[in-house]
């Protein structure tokens, strides 16, 4: 039962002094979809522009060194915070597209540990978000490969009881969300890696709901590969992390063809630099890297352990919570053990738009629909659920508001 | 509260008690549609006769907003004849991406005009168009027929 | 012979106040490889995130909302400056994931337009940065298809000569350059693209250094897809942009699988949303789209023609100013026609990367090496040049600086 | 001038007339090393022969700092044991990552610590390596033939 000094968090948010819908105050419960940024981020990346900002990597001017420094600088980190090797870091747009990165790169190869043929197998769950999930229906599509899933227990967990037919000789790629967007389970991800990697097959960790939310140690999961974004962890839009082990990325096939990734290029064929450089074609987006770096060092100030704590404590006392309203379904672990703070329901009679949007009028933000996990949702009957997700600057007044505003609706609607 | 212009008394009835909604077996055309940002569906069936609507069902889940304007609307083209039905859906249309600066022509839209407040939240819009949308693609697959 | 007021532009600039090497006042010359940015734009993407901040397209509240707006006006915004339709343009991460994207969209699928097999030719230029040759070279080495080229004449235009063999029955795929990075080169793409279209071609324009620095019109033009990036147009970095002709969007595959592209999804398989949602999975790069807004609205405010007169009073200026210095030798047009403000030259017995150095000691930032455009070096003999480019923030004084600096290059190295 | 670090007078004068320039017939190994961003490019031939550097020689394009060191590394390693070459190359790289903090050990260094002020302009660094990465890619190389 520890708690984050919320008022001080918030007043580095400028977000929180704007006054939404009646007046109301921000009660804002949408952070799995994208969390709001403080201060330090947004000075970091003005300060890129207004102050170093040029291409990097490719200038001998001072402005350019900078650029570089403040870049790579950033991608250290990075490395630091999720205890990987510096050149194992590559920034990409977002999650959605470093899961494609890998994707894409088992297609533009034949060869070693990125071959992938009919009678292949790519393992993932139900609880999926589309990007986690489509990519690799399109890669099995493209090479003949077949894709398998965990199914989901009534209780929102993973069923592995299937795992030892799941996980076989053919299991080339298995990848896996470390912690569901719907549900908030979080996934036993060494114990699964630990198969896979019997087998000999690549593990893939979308880490976009662990990272931001408690400390992920590549070297301690034993995974393969890991996906997160930026704007999800009080970082800009537009930037992601594909981290990779150093020996699978040398091995692995460039995505995005184009300037600075090459070593040498001729009108008919071109040669590859060293990993991260391969796979950042182009000029990146920079100041989104600088950005993240400085989200990081603000989530590394409050401390990951704490803010874990912090919504564990939120978590529980949104369980106990929210079961208290009659006609409220939580879909999802009920405990809030190997359980983030993501919580998703149903209201009898009342369809999760029509919650989104009473709430709205109390100025509390939730996400309604399917989360981009359409298949959990047909497997638990539902078109939508209602869904809050909490951060390091909510605090138990924003619970007892959700739970007062779902109230007032079921009033308002008249169930 | 703004709310009420969103959901006025006619929607929440519409809601509780949707007009038209199982679906005929006697049909010219079937379609389904779905809203992907929020996962809303709609199956319609169209039974088009002498140029005339007679009769057009519907099945499906979805938010008051969206089962309330399907509502209204399977009533309102029922027995319309088909450019009549397709006046109606324009002037509806135009209704939803007025922004709030339409009232909405009651003598044309009936019911509908109740729905004049959802395009004052953008993100409603497509909810109220959802079977209006699917009425206008099963009119014109049954007349490509 | 028309300039813009280059102390009332620069002043909204911050970069401009910063001190270089040496207490030198910042002589930017480096825009081709990335532009600095107004306040406006800075202005804009704070004004986002403190603000509007929220995932797009997917949320009933308020934020959610308003983020929709300001993503969607920023579409609008960049639909209306090159002359298309607002649901045909794109936002990618850069104009090197918006060619790949065409690319990969050519091999996700075996029918139709996009359908390219062995026997097939794609058609580029020996002037095109590695982004519009990489992924057609990979492209070709995916399907069999062969690439083939323009070649480059002496004096740095486009070799026409043999335009009846290179185009063909049997060419699918015209990619190519709109101004060179390197020789500043405009190419005649009007004529190129009537000639593609009556073999049934698809012509890709790289327009990255026109879209900046001319008004560009997709209906005049008659090219079938351009790609551009926000950073060299004052925009942020991490935003990129592809247009494309409704009807072709409609047919093409898609290239980054995820959330809010789709129709549908099981665990099978996934149905598509319509263009532009198919090709922006995931939460997209809402700042940067919203800053590229903001960038474009400056940029309209100053006027494309008035720009484009300053820029053309820049280059003669300095094409003048340039061929004064013995031992230097421009690489490109030696006149203004059809030309943009990129200027590439090389000095006897000094390496580019030393006439940088030496350059930056006065403040001045030029770009040195193969500018991403190795084969072309060859073509001229070089392993690289130094370049100088130009932008609205530029004036004679700038190019003064230049040709100052050059001089005491040559003097600092004894040649 | 700050500059006048980074151009010492002898680097000039290495970059004029540069040694050991100009490929030898014999040798153990060729390799040849470019430097992406800028397309600088080197082409190094190594003679071994009973663990000692019988001769280096080397071709390429380049900067003047990438000459220059090109050519002080070749001359340095010339007759050199192998290891002793090897430890030449590990107090340069560590010379080069200084950040401007070491002036470089000339007892071994010799006229390569003229070069520890490129260790100031990151950009830079890499031109100063590259010579001397080829040259021990290609001790790799001979070791493992
Ligand atoms: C002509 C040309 N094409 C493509 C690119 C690639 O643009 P970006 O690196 O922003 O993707 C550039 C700039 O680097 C360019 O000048
Ligand atoms: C579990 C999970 N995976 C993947 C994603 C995709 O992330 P992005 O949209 O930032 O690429 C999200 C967020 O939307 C997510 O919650």
């Amino acid at each position: 039962m520890s708690l984050l000094d919320v008022a001080a968090i918030k007043a580095d948010f400028p977000i929180f002094a704007k006054k939404m819908r009646n007046e109301a105050r921000l009660v804002y419960l949408d952070s799995g979809a994208t969390s709001q940024k403080p201060e330090q981020v947004l000075a970091a990346e003005r300060s890129f522009y207004s102050e170093h900002n040029a291409a990097v990597h490719r200038g001998s001017h001072l402005l350019a060194e900078e650029a570089s420094l403040a870049y790579e600088g950033a991608r250290e980190i990075v490395a630091r915070f999720i205890n990987g090797q510096v050149d194992e870091v590559v920034f990409t747009k977002s999650a959605t597209e470093s899961i494609n990165l890998i994707a894409y790169s088992f297609s533009n190869t034949n060869k070693g540990s990125f071959a992938l043929t009919a009678g292949d197998e790519i393992l993932v769950s139900e609880m999926e978000h589309h990007a986690n999930l489509i990519p690799w229906q399109q890669l099995a599509r493209r090479t003949g490969a077949t894709l398998k899933w965990f199914g989901t227990t009534s209780d929102g967990r993973l069923d592995l009881s299937a795992i030892d037919d799941l996980i076989s000789e053919r299991t080339k790629i298995v990848a896996i969300t470390h912690q569901s967007n719907v549900l908030g389970t979080i996934n036993p991800i060494a114990e699964i890696a630990h198969r896979a990697h019997l087998v000999g097959a690549i593990v893939v960790l979308d880490a976009c709901q662990s990272v931001p939310h408690f400390a992920v140690d590549v070297a301690d999961l034993g995974v393969d590969f890991i996906a997160f974004s930026g704007h999800k962890m009080l970082g800009p839009t537009g930037i992601g992390v594909l981290w990779g082990r150093a020996a699978l990325l040398a091995e692995m096939e460039p995505f995005l063809y184009g300037g600075s990734m090459i070593e040498s290029v001729t009108m008919e064929s071109a040669t590859w630099a060293p990993a991260p450089r391969k796979f950042e074609a182009g000029v990146p987006n920079m100041a989104q890297a600088v950005g993240l770096g400085a989200a990081i060092t603000y989530l590394e100030k409050i401390g990951m352990r704490e803010i874990h704590e912090h919504e564990s404590t939120l978590t529980a006392y949104a369980l106990a919570g929210l079961s208290t309203i009659k006609g409220l379904q939580i879909i999802g672990p009920l405990d809030a053990i190997d359980r983030g703070g993501v919580i998703s329901f149903a209201i009898d009679e009342i369809h999760p738009h029509d919650v989104g949007q009473v709430l709205d009028q109390y100025g509390i933000a939730v996400r309604t629909g399917h989360h981009c996990a359409w298949p959990l949702m047909r497997k638990f009957g539902v078109s939508g659920t209602t869904r809050a997700s909490f951060y390091l600057y909510n605090d138990l007044s924003d619970i007892d508001a959700l739970v007062d505003g779902i109230t007032a609706t079921q009033k308002y609607f008249k169930v | 509260m703004e709310l009420d212009s969103l959901y006025q008394e006619v929607i929440l009835d519409h809601y509780k008690h949707p007009l038209h909604k199982g679906l005929s077996s006697q049909m010219s055309v079937q379609v389904h549609h779905v809203n992907p940002s929020c996962g809303d569906e709609i199956t319609l069936n169209l039974l088009l006769d002498g140029g005339v609507v007679q009769d057009v069902t519907w099945d499906g889940v979805g938010c008051s907003i969206s089962q309330a304007s399907s509502s209204i609307m399977s009533d309102l083209v029922h027995g319309k004849r088909v450019e009549e039905a397709l006046t109606i859906l324009e002037s509806f249309s135009e209704l939803m991406a007025s922004k709030g600066s339409q009232q909405g022509d009651e003598a044309v839209l009936e019911d509908a005009v109740a729905l004049a407040g959802v395009s004052k939240f953008p993100a409603r819009v497509k909810c109220a168009l959802l079977g209006w949308m699917a009425f206008k693609d099963a009119v014109l697959q049954a007349e490509s027929k």
